[in-house]
């Protein structure tokens, strides 16, 4: 019966959807409303108005910076929700579950990670570092940083990652990308333009563009630690539990 | 200086919810005075707004310096100005309210014990503060932004914070009321999201002023009208409008109370402030007349909600569980008011946005004062509370008369423009309803009231509690309480504007 | 040339989701998302997205995979 | 209706990807499974943005200095879908928590095994 009715529902839906897309204007045609409206602008003045030859880093970090603001916010509420839910401190790692995984804490996968972890630090850095003009940038620079950590404690054991970004390190990390985010806003509107403008009127030209960049790395740097924070303190939560080892667990 | 208000009434509370548990890290007791300052700035610098927005009409500022169809911008109209202040006075009183409710002081004589004690762990508090301010900013970011994606984003950090805040407890109930509550929000969002991409890719904009202009004139007028549908459906979920409402019952009954305060006062009136934003501000020059048949069919199932809220409110034998159905009734009127569109109407359902929301609140926490003290949570269980919790009562008589719409309530205010928008567009058939719904309101209301003042405790019943809820929680509900009278005689003073400016949403503006 | 291959990227996508959606066993069920957003991350590289497509296999296939997974472990296998 | 559905093949097969998860989040009571499927939903939205941003015969929207201006793809929906990425990670996270929490309360991730049992 609720089968029925979802299929129903579903096809419905589907054949209302597939109707909509029918009556949309030819994919990837340059007549598009999307490529004649706001568009054109970005991609005449994108490199010189925002500093970055990476125009989607252009959109992200400054035409439409508010919104990776709240973005990297919105990372921060889930992280903090999962707090919530799981709890944060007097807990510990089973290693029951780790054991289960099948993952063994051998001389090959440690070595292995340690052979990777160099190459994954480049390669985040360098996306992070030169998100602004090639594709990449804070957050999937950081995500990357997060899947290392991830592989280094999964090798390496996770009492031993734990020990190194203790919970309390963490939380003080994963402020920098608001932190950032506030600290450049501000600066703009001291130096007497909107909040989040980073060419400032009162200064030379030279200097504008100089502080452009700072500010620009600053804030992919913040992005970056804070998005591998996020990962880490994430994969963390769901991988810690209550000692129970008086208590056996229902399985 | 003073046009940078707006952004950091917004960004302020974002900085102090990842700044709280840094500082809980050392000092454990400055969380909660830190989440009541950084919401004091938020309410100053919202109240400061409001001379600027009445004598422009309008504010607007452009974040990053770029003209709006290429950057964000910020637009706070009254709608919006009057909505930011109710947000964060309302969560400024709910911060406060949580103080004692999430750390009470241990008993002395054996006597209190509370219901939510052991549950609110003394690790969690940090984070419950933090998802407070987060959940402020979030929505008072949604309702002074000018930009259809940036509305999107704010929207999912209220939601996120909101499922967190729900689940906080982490026993039994709670975790199956955010699930229920997440399985049918993060899919509405999505076809929000949806609807978002469907407009932009017929129109090429993200901008509200700049697509109301798009959208009357596009080539696309059908996919226009189904981005409309979708995205009327996206926030409708999250304002439970009638059969999408099935979350809530769960949500705001298993949710702590102060959370319940907040979801039902607020986060529940930001699906129906999204529905008026997008239907007027980018949406109303597409379609000949505001009454479209979306609004109709908006108004029938207000209608609807406001007979089934009432019946279920009145069958409740649960305190929370009937305040809870009570907002969907409520929900109900406030979804009438935007479904009838007539200026009227509107700013019924607008007040009522304020007068439920304050009233509500006050419901809840007086609830939760009342749980966390005794532990009684059947109706039932409530004769003769007066004598043991007399403030916390009177505050919960006042706010029921707001409920039901007695004359000198912002409440009556609400549904005396709502029976006369009914009128005027042609509906004296829903006017009647909206006075039948006073009626079963009253019945539901008094029926605890009569009980808390007018009945002995039944048996051992109230023996064991030792009185009055701690000042902080007690003088909370007062304050709401007394409010909602105020703004009922207070009419006078917000009722021009709001017309004016609802006058010209409606045009079209 | 390129046509064939979104079409035939497009059809592994169906035929990844419905894998995912249908499989009894959430670890394959769960791989098979992986496996879902990396071809999503190839038809962006098509779609000239890179660094969308970068964000996708990182976050989604990777990121996200293990969270899946670290579930999984602490919760059942087999649906049912 | 049919020529224009072949033009915008990515459009459709977005939508049909949507109604896989969202037919997944209804008929599945594997809570792990819901999850799933509420990712294809979010993935697929994500599709259907990007396929609205391209251009034929466009290129990445990255700058090489010295070279010839050619035709871009539009970066706006790429910028929107990179933050909804995030969106949906966080999420998805949130939910695994829960579901995590709900299991080790009722020993299943079930939700029609829970509803049986009385409250």
């Amino acid at each position: 019966m609720k089968k029925a009715v979802t299929l129903i529902f579903i096809g419905g839906l589907a054949a209302a959807l597939l109707y909509t897309v029918a009556l949309l204007p030819p994919m990837g045609d340059a007549d598009n409303p999307t490529n004649r409206h706001i568009v054109p602008r970005y991609h005449e003045r994108g490199e010189e108005e925002a500093g970055t030859g990476n125009l989607v880093a252009a959109v992200i970090l400054n035409y439409r910076g508010y919104d990776t603001m709240v973005e990297v916010t919105i990372f921060s509420a889930a992280l903090a929700g999962i707090f919530a839910v799981l709890g944060t401190v007097r807990k510990r790692i089973n290693r029951s579950y780790i054991d289960r995984a099948g993952v063994r804490f051998s001389f090959i996968s440690g070595t292995t990670v340690l052979l990777l972890m160099p190459l994954i630090i480049v390669f985040s850095a360098y996306t992070i570092l030169y998100g602004t003009d090639l594709p990449g940038g804070g957050f999937q620079g950081g995500a990357a940083i997060g899947a290392g950590v991830m592989i280094s404690s999964v090798a390496y054991g996770f009492h031993r990652a734990q020990r190194r970004l203790s919970h309390h390190v963490r939380i003080i990390l994963e402020s920098t990308a608001i932190s950032a985010f506030f600290v450049v806003g501000t600066v703009g509107v001291i130096g007497g333009a909107a909040f989040l403008t980073y060419m400032l009127p009162a200064l030379t030209p030279g200097s504008q563009s100089v502080l452009r960049t700072v500010m620009l790395l600053v804030l992919q740097f913040g992005i970056g630690i804070k998005v591998g924070i996020i990962c880490t303190s994430i994969l963390f939560a769901l991988m810690m539990e209550e000692d129970t080892s008086d208590v056996e667990h229902a399985s | 200086m003073s046009q940078h208000l707006a952004i950091y009434a917004i960004v302020t509370p974002l900085l102090a919810a990842v700044l709280v548990p840094i500082v809980s890290i050392w000092r454990k007791n400055w969380a909660m005075p830190m989440t009541g300052l950084v919401l004091t700035v938020s309410l100053v610098f919202s109240t400061l707004l409001v001379p600027q927005v009445r004598a422009s009409g309008y504010l607007s500022y452009h974040l990053g310096s770029w003209e709006p169809p290429f950057g964000i911008e910020l637009r706070v109209d009254f709608l919006g100005v009057f909505m930011m202040v109710l947000i964060s006075a309302i969560c400024l009183i709910v911060a406060v309210y949580s103080r004692k409710y999430i750390a009470p002081d241990t008993a002395k004589d054996g006597k209190t014990f509370f219901f939510y004690a052991e549950e609110m762990q003394e690790e969690k508090r940090p984070v419950y503060y933090s998802l407070l301010l987060l959940i402020c900013a979030a929505m008072l970011g949604f309702v002074a932004t000018g930009d259809i994606f940036n509305m999107f984003v704010f929207f999912e950090l209220m939601a996120i914070c909101s499922y967190a805040l729900v689940a906080i407890p982490g026993t039994r109930l709670p975790i199956r009321a955010a699930i229920k509550y997440m399985l049918m929000a993060v899919p509405a969002a999505m076809l929000a999201l949806l609807a978002i991409s469907l407009l932009y890719s017929v129109t090429g904009s993200l901008n509200m002023a700049d697509l109301a202009g798009l959208a009357g004139s596009s080539d696309y007028s059908r996919v226009i009208t189904i981005s409309y549908v979708l995205l009327i459906v996206g926030f409708a979920v999250k304002a439970a409008v009638f059969p999408l409402h099935i979350w809530l019952p769960d949500a705001h009954s298993k949710a702590p109370s102060p959370v319940s305060a907040l979801l039902s006062g607020l986060i529940v009136k930001m699906g129906i402030v999204g529905i008026i934003r997008v239907t007027y501000s980018v949406y109303g020059s597409h379609f000949p007349s505001p009454l479209s048949w979306v609004t109709s069919v908006l108004m029938w199932a207000a209608a609807v909600a406001i007979i089934y809220g009432a019946i279920m409110a009145i069958r409740q034998n649960d305190l929370k569980l009937m305040i809870a159905y009570s907002t969907i009734m409520n929900l109900g009127y406030i979804t009438l008011g935007f479904g009838l569109a007539d200026v009227t109407a509107l700013v019924g359902g607008v007040y009522q946005i304020m007068g439920h929301g304050v009233a509500k609140a006050c419901l809840f926490l007086c609830a939760g004062s009342i749980i966390s003290r005794s532990g009684y949570q059947k109706i039932e269980d409530l004769k003769g509370a007066y004598r043991k919790m007399p403030l916390t009562c009177i505050a919960f008589a006042l706010a029921s008369l707001s409920v039901v719409g007695i004359p000198p309530t912002a409440g009556f205010i609400g549904k005396w423009y709502l029976v006369t928008g009914s009128l005027n567009s042609g509906y004296p058939f829903l006017g009647a309803l909206v006075l039948a719904g006073s009626i079963m309101a009253a019945v539901y209301c008094f029926r605890v009231v009569y009980y808390m003042f007018f009945l002995p405790p039944s048996g051992e019943s109230w023996q064991n509690v030792s009185g009055e809820a701690p000042p902080s929680m007690a003088g909370a509900t007062l304050v709401l309480a007394i409010a909602s009278m105020a703004l009922g005689i207070a009419s006078s003073w917000i009722l021009p504007p709001l017309r004016d400016a609802m006058g010209v949403l409606l045009a079209g503006g | 040339m390129l046509q064939t291959l979104n079409v035939v990227l497009l059809v592994l996508l169906i035929v990844t989701a419905l894998t995912a959606c249908l499989h009894r066993n959430l670890l394959v069920a769960v791989l098979m998302l992986s496996v879902f957003s990396l071809v999503m991350g190839l038809v962006w590289v098509m779609l000239r997205a890179p660094d969308l497509a970068l964000a996708e296999v990182v976050a989604v296939g990777v990121v996200t995979t293990v969270f899946f997974v670290v579930t999984i472990f602490r919760t059942q296998r087999r649906e049912g | 209706m049919w020529s224009m559905l072949a033009d915008n093949i990515n459009y459709a097969v977005a939508m049909i990807l949507f109604c896989i998860g969202f037919y997944t989040v209804i008929i599945r009571s594997n809570l792990i499974k819901k999850i799933i499927g509420l990712m294809i939903m979010q993935v697929s939205v994500f599709f259907f943005l990007v396929s609205v941003g391209y251009l034929d015969e466009g290129v990445a929207p990255i700058v090489i200095p010295g070279a010839a201006p050619s035709p871009m793809v539009n970066p706006l929906p790429q910028a929107m879908i990179l933050t909804a990425i995030v969106i949906a990670v966080s999420t998805t996270a949130l939910f695994l928590s829960l579901a995590l929490k709900f299991y080790e309360h009722h020993g299943t991730v079930d939700m029609d095994r829970v509803k049986e049992e009385k409250r």
